[in-house]
């Protein structure tokens, strides 16, 4: 397959064909439908889509952190063991110290209640087998590490008393002290500013490649994704719609979806007049989904044959899409 | 310190507020103490003389001015009733009532902790649909009836505790802890009517404090690091659930306080709430004020309680000092 | 010793929930020490016989403090601290002669200083009192004198036949109170006197303890001591009195077949001495027509109220006194009217009224005759007699409305000084205190309306020389004709609907001895001899 | 809507429905009775399925009538206070200044009065009736829908769809009424739904102290206070009122609860 020529690595983790759906009395909602994923070993792969094609559920069904109402399928093969017939507590062992998570909006994310310094010792000796004292020490090397000014003052500060910026710095700090083999980083940057957007973006970087950690980085800005990342899936209202290098999905976008995406990206250059083609209306809902090919209700080129048939994954041009359109 | 200071100076106000409303409220309702006495036989020049002695042929504002001025001097005055100091005739019920309340606000909490946090985390299972509809009865039973039927089955037909009263007065020589356990023996069934629909209405909240809490992202990347559910619940949800828990118990404390009174009623428990009730209806003013101010003063600090202990526990609101 | 309130209130149906105040009774023996357990009902207000005004506070004021003289069982007055008196010949000065060797519980002699300082208190203005009233006859104070230590001496303004029977009330000891302010006085918590028991502990809203006196006077009481529990709740006392916790307590009519089920207990029956009656405004359409009232008294079944209230135990009034008293004419000499709807009905067409055909009420020049009977909120059975009521006078074509009121409220409108007073009729029980036939005078004479004790405004030239003339006669018997004419007045003028008299109704435990005859006093009024049985 | 909601739904409309229909029939006088009869009450029957009280009057016959009167002294003092707490609670969140400092002032007075000294007082002060119940129910409890109401409007006051129709110029009242009320109605809802079962305790308080509903009307709570001196003889005319008022109490509580839900599902939905 082509995956492997490009990377020619084993990979971490192998997700099969999964599909994960919210039951409830009234409706049913499947929110990932038949996805399949791999990330390779030390590589950073992207997971772009609009919000609302099922990103975050994704990483949600990796992680085994769905709500009790969601039911989940398919395989999500981590190192050859499926998690999703792991007992729970197999999964926490697995959770944070193989596989660890960073969201979009970091003051969320940290318990407000507790000092940042609470969580990270809590987390360290969760993970290590060391004292108290050694986890204080630990933990504020690390909020050193993640260039964090005043560490040592820092430490006993509440989450409220750091900016965005920072409070992702401090997520980074948690996810570094557990060192985990891979990152499911879901919009880490999205609820930044650009300047400080950049400095995470260099941090995680940085931290990737000194501890050559696998990376799946979610977000919706292709730009963002093709910058930094060693392979793409593009993500539509629950489906892979295509997937491939980023240079081939950026300069040779096969999906109109993707193309699309591509051409929304607003260019600085006023020389450069691209025809610009938004996308038009707004993204179904999952509890309506489309027949056929799920995007054609938005897709200017859509055949009759995509309102009924399925469009399957096939090799075009550089990547893999799925479409009718020759 | 000055929050402190500026919360204390701002209950002054509220209190002069809280005693003007209700003394004139007071004043309007029809009769006096001296009504208790009107009986055919009681010549009309004795009432008229008790009145004058008592300083109800005064205006409104005269005798709230009175007595205000009365209480900032630390006098409360004396009952009409009794003749007894005001600040004896409470000092003498507020131990029981303080005893029966903070008795069950302790067990309330307790039960609700733990009832709340599992209901709660067992979102949608069996048992939170039990405990949810448990808690809902609860809430609707009427509190007397509740008392009533509680006297009859327990008291009466199983004889396992006494009707009434606050402590068996052949007691009074025996040794501290057996008058002790004689307390609590007569406390247990005003204590179950009162924790049945204070558990009740408090473990609602509870639930729906932990579910919102449970659905926060900092709970899910706690478990994204592998921290255990036991950690996640009694530790990262718990505390925050604290939080609107103790902003509903300062609101519901003049509740607690007013709404212990049916049960001090039934269970004749020599409490404020009966002292107080039994003084509207005898138009006692002094009593009646005297209980008001004590009310009030314990609702305004449980409510700086409240306060102070949710700047404890929540580093987002200003620190004291 | 009845309280005023009770007097009031006391109108059967509280006084039903109260009537253990006055009597007393034993309990079961988990202690060595012979202790009665009697419920109290409410917590007393002042244990001081001057200011008390409550029934909770009478019961324990009647066994701490001995009075002048005291009524026993008969209602007769028999001399307590008094040895002997004499009276002089145109009534007006009495001379009385104390017993020697009294002591207050304190050890303190007993002394005509005592006394004296007892009626000068109860006449200082400055005293919360509604007992003032009592000794001063016309606006003039009795004057009392001390003669020597044990000798002492009231003149009166004017001849007052009931003055004796005004002498029941506690004696206060001079030594203790003089130069306090009685009205807030610790005293008033923790009395001393020279009763038969010792005031032990009062906890406030739980209970009050006495300890014999083993000094008393009439020699030292069996029992070791009495406790006398606060439960408000009458059906809280029963469970309790069925429980043992109470060695006595009043019975509700409907409960007693359910308690002489009971081995242990005994019930006692005895006569109150009160009535229940509705009280018509005369001074107001409609009732200030004679035929009307008249009308409606024989629209209501009184035996049959009797029999669904008390389950019989009461029997009929006729008249604002009471047969056990010496005053109450013979049957033969009483104005019945007794229930005959028919009779009702006739008198009411002889006003001119019509039935209505759609509502059948009674009308007249398109007015329905109707009222409003306005009752006091607080006794449920109260409540449910006002329903009965309406019930007979529905189906005489009278529409009553049941106003039920706060007590102070209730009060306020019956005490009103406006003429008339703002309302129809008024369902109350009266009680007697003292036990002479001049407490009608209160109520019935001109004078006292609006102002005073008579509250419907019923107005007579004969009612009032009849009872001016009975109250400065001494003789018993000329006394008794001229009451017996008053009463035959109030019988024919129907200012009231009189109802029946009640019977209290108590539940006291086998082993409690030494009950004196059951009377209107309880069954407890020889207490010094009674003993508790193992 | 949950299971309970729709029972509880199923439950109010027929209790409504009897109370509304049966008091229009001619054929029973809930309050008669021959009262030249023994009079005690008689356990259930074929004659009277629910027992009869003291009066040998019809339990069911009052129970339904008894509805009538608690449903309207539910709903009607609710209303009242609604109406009060969300007039208070506009003015001060939308005015703000010292018109908020004063009428917040006076919720705090309020709320700190504790409540059954308000009523008691209030109560004794006028000749016990329906109304004076209902209007006594309604004037003590506007206190936490005012505060509800000043929240919401004070959020609501910060989003930009406010501030975009004062920039077409829309004067305060239609304001207030077409872009501010209309958004404050889900949680009032939800308050007024809770507060009548609430209303319905407060009510049977009141008559258990004699203080509520008069005889010979019955309310839930005066058969209930009437009982109690029936409790061991006569269990049952306890246990139907008390019963009664307990499932109607929470009927409305499961309904608000659900209402809650709803409206909270259906903001974040919303947002």
């Amino acid at each position: 397959m082509i995956l492997e020529g490009i990377f020619n690595t084993i990979h971490m983790l192998h997700v099969n064909d999964l599909q994960t759906t919210f039951i409830s009395k009234k409706e049913s909602v499947t929110a990932v439908d038949g996805v399949s994923l791999r990330i390779p070993k030390g590589k950073v792969v992207g997971l772009v889509g609009e919000s609302g094609s099922g990103k975050s559920v994704t990483a949600y069904s990796i992680m085994g952190l769905l709500p009790a109402h969601a039911k989940r399928t398919g395989e999500i093969l981590w190192k050859g063991q499926d998690l999703t017939t792991l007992s729970d507590k197999k999964l926490q062992s697995i959770r944070g110290k193989e596989i660890a998570l960073i969201l979009q909006n970091p003051l969320a994310a940290l318990n407000p209640v507790f000092t940042v310094g609470n969580q990270l010792v809590e987390t360290i000796m969760l993970h290590h087998q060391v004292s108290k004292e050694e986890a204080t020490a630990r933990a504020i090397e690390l909020l050193k590490r993640v260039q964090i000014p005043d560490p040592e003052k820092r430490f006993y500060q509440y989450p409220h008393e750091f900016s965005l910026g920072m409070c992702q710095r401090v997520m980074i700090a948690l996810t570094v002290s557990m060192m985990p083999e891979l990152l499911i980083a879901d919009e880490p940057t999205a609820s930044l500013d650009v300047t400080v957007q950049a400095q995470i973006m260099l941090l995680l970087k940085e931290i990737q490649a000194q501890d050559n950690m696998s990376i799946l980085f979610i977000s919706h800005d292709l730009g963002l994704i093709a910058q930094n990342c060693d392979y793409v899936y593009i993500m539509y209202l629950g489906h892979i719609v295509e997937e491939g290098a980023p240079s081939a999905i950026f300069h040779n976008p096969q999906h109109p979806y993707t193309q699309a995406l591509i051409h929304a990206i607003p260019d600085p250059n006023p020389d450069n007049k691209m025809e610009t083609l938004p996308i038009q209306g707004d993204i179904p809902s999952p509890m309506n989904i489309p027949k056929g090919c799920r995007f054609h209700t938005r897709c200017p080129k859509a055949l009759d044959r995509c309102k009924t048939d399925v469009p399957i994954m096939q090799k075009k041009g550089d990547s893999i899409s799925a479409c009718w359109l020759e | 310190m000055p929050y402190l200071i500026k919360r204390l100076l701002s209950a002054i106000p509220l209190l002069i507020g809280i005693t003007f409303i209700s003394f004139s409220l007071m004043k309007l309702a029809p009769g006096d103490a001296t009504s208790m006495y009107r009986d055919p036989s009681i010549s009309q020049a004795d009432i008229a003389q008790i009145r004058s002695n008592l300083g109800l042929d005064q205006p409104l504002v005269v005798q709230y001015a009175k007595w205000l001025n009365n209480t900032i001097h630390g006098n409360l005055g004396y009952s009409f009733v009794t003749g007894e100091p005001t600040s004896k005739a409470i000092g003498d019920r507020i131990g029981a009532t303080l005893l029966l309340s903070c008795a069950s606000f302790g067990i309330i909490l307790v039960i609700t902790f733990f009832l709340g946090l599992w209901s709660g985390y067992k979102k949608g299972s069996r048992f939170d649909d039990w405990v949810t509809i448990i808690t809902f009865v609860g809430m609707s039973i009427p509190t007397f009836w509740l008392g009533l039927i509680l006297i009859l089955v327990f008291s009466l037909t199983l004889n396992v505790f006494p009707t009434s009263g606050y402590s068996n007065p052949f007691l009074s020589e025996a040794s501290s802890l057996v008058r002790l356990g004689d307390i609590f023996h007569h406390m247990t069934l005003p204590l179950l009517t009162i924790v049945i629909g204070g558990v009740a209405g408090l473990t609602r909240y509870h639930r729906f404090g932990i579910i919102s809490i449970l659905n926060q992202d900092y709970i899910r990347a706690a478990r994204a690091r592998g921290i255990s559910e036991s950690i996640i619940l009694f530790k990262h949800a718990f505390k925050n659930a604290c939080l609107p828990i103790i902003t509903i118990l300062g609101l519901s404390l003049p509740g607690l306080i007013s709404g212990s009174f049916v049960v001090e009623y039934i269970f004749a428990w020599p409490g404020l709430g009966q002292l107080g009730v039994q003084a509207v209806f005898a138009r006692d003013y002094p009593i009646i004020m005297g209980t008001l101010l004590m009310s009030s003063v314990l609702i305004i600090s449980g409510n700086l309680l409240a306060d102070i202990a949710y700047a404890k526990i929540d580093p987002r609101i200003g620190t004291l000092s | 010793m009845n309280s005023i309130r009770q007097r009031v209130l006391g109108g059967i149906f509280l006084g039903l929930l109260f009537s253990l105040s006055a009597c007393s009774s034993p309990t079961q023996t988990a202690q060595s020490d012979a202790i009665l357990k009697l419920n109290i009902g409410a917590n007393p207000s002042f244990l001081n016989p001057v200011l008390m005004t409550d029934s909770a506070s009478s019961s324990v004021v009647g066994l701490v403090f001995d009075g002048l003289f005291k009524r026993n069982e008969d209602l007769d007055m028999e001399k307590e601290l008094v040895k002997s008196y004499s009276v002089s010949k145109d009534g007006l000065t009495y001379t009385f002669r104390l017993r020697k060797g009294v002591k207050w519980h304190d050890g303190h002699p007993f002394t005509a200083e005592d006394v004296n300082y007892t009626f000068d208190v109860l006449l200082d203005p400055k005293t919360n009192t509604v007992r003032r009233g009592h000794f001063i006859i016309n606006g003039n104070p009795i004057i009392f004198k001390v003669i020597d230590t044990h000798t002492i001496q009231a003149t009166l303004p004017q001849p007052f036949a009931p003055f004796i029977a005004t002498l029941d009330m506690g004696i206060l000891p001079k030594h203790l109170l003089e130069g306090k302010d009685i009205n807030t006085a610790d005293f008033n918590r923790h009395p001393i006197g020279t009763g038969p028991f010792i005031f032990k502990d009062w906890k406030s809203g739980q209970f009050v303890t006495l300890k014999k006196n083993p000094h008393y006077f009439k020699g030292a009481p069996k029992l070791d001591g009495i406790l006398m529990k606060i439960i408000p709740d009458p059906n809280t006392a029963l469970m309790a009195l069925q429980k043992n916790e109470l060695d006595a307590a009043g019975i509700p009519a409907k409960d007693v077949p359910k308690i002489e089920k009971i081995s242990y207990l005994d019930i006692y029956k005895y006569s109150r001495l009160n009535y229940s009656y509705i009280g018509l405004n005369v001074k107001k359409p409609p009732f200030d027509n004679l035929i009307l009232r008249q009308a409606i008294d024989h629209a209501i079944n009184k035996p049959a109220i009797i029999k669904s209230i008390l389950k019989g135990y009461g029997e009929v009034a006729y008249i604002p006194s009471h047969p056990l008293s010496w005053a109450y004419p013979k049957s033969s000499d009483l104005v019945k009217h007794d229930y005959n709807p028919q009779t009702s009905e006739t008198l009411i067409q002889s006003l001119g009224y019509k039935r209505h055909i759609k509502t059948n009420i009674y009308e007249k020049e398109g007015v329905p005759l109707s009222f409003t009977l306005i009752i006091a909120q607080g006794s449920p059975e109260t409540q449910k007699m006002a329903q009965i009521i309406q019930q007979y006078l529905i189906t005489s074509g009278i529409k009553m409305r049941i106003q039920v009121m706060e007590w102070s409220a209730f009060l306020k409108v019956i005490h009103s000084h406006q003429d008339p007073k703002p309302f129809d009729a008024v369902l109350l029980g009266w009680g007697f205190d003292i036990t002479d036939p001049d407490d009608a005078y209160t109520s019935w004479h001109s004078s006292q309306y609006p102002k005073g004790g008579n509250f419907n405004g019923y107005q007579s030239a004969k009612a009032d020389r009849l009872l001016e003339k009975g109250r400065v006669t001494i003789s018993q018997k000329k006394r008794k004709k001229i009451y017996t004419e008053f009463f035959q007045t109030i019988g024919t003028d129907t200012p009231y609907i009189f109802l029946f008299h009640p019977q209290s109704i108590t539940g006291i435990h086998k082993r409690v001895k030494g009950l004196s005859k059951p009377g209107p006093a309880g069954i407890l009024t020889r207490i010094e001899q009674v003993y508790l049985e193992d | 809507m949950s299971k309970k909601g729709w029972a509880s739904i199923v439950f109010l409309c027929v209790i409504g429905g009897l109370a509304l229909v049966v008091p229009m029939l001619p054929f029973w006088d809930p309050n008669s009775f021959d009262p030249n009869l023994l009079l005690e009450p008689h356990a259930p029957s074929w004659g009277h399925w629910m027992g009869t009280d003291d009066l040998n009057r019809d339990l069911l016959l009052r129970s339904i009538y008894g509805a009538q009167i608690s449903l309207l002294v539910g709903l009607v003092s609710v209303f009242i206070s609604i109406t009060v707490g969300t007039f208070v609670g506009l003015l001060a969140g939308y005015f703000g200044g010292w018109v908020d400092t004063l009428s917040m002032r006076l919720v705090d007075i309020m709320m700190a009065i504790p409540a059954i000294f308000l009523i008691l007082t209030i109560q004794v002060m006028f000749t016990p009736s329906i109304w004076n119940v209902i209007l006594v129910i309604g004037f003590t409890g506007w206190m936490g829908v005012a505060r509800l109401v000043r929240s919401e409007v004070l959020s609501i006051k910060e989003r930009s769809f406010i501030t975009a129709a004062r920039a077409r110029g829309i004067g305060t009242l239609s304001l207030i009424k077409r872009h501010i009320l209309p958004h404050t109605i889900n949680p009032i809802i939800v308050a007024a739904t809770l507060g009548v079962g609430g209303a319905i305790l407060t009510e049977s308080v009141l008559s258990f102290l004699g203080l509520g509903v008069q005889p010979p009307h019955a309310s839930w709570g005066n058969m209930l206070q009437n009982s109690l001196n029936y409790m061991g003889d006569a269990p049952w005319m306890a246990i139907v009122p008390g019963v009664l008022i307990t499932l109607t109490v929470v009927s409305f509580n499961f309904i608000g609860d659900d209402l809650r839900g709803y409206f909270q599902h259906d903001s974040h939905a919303s947002r």
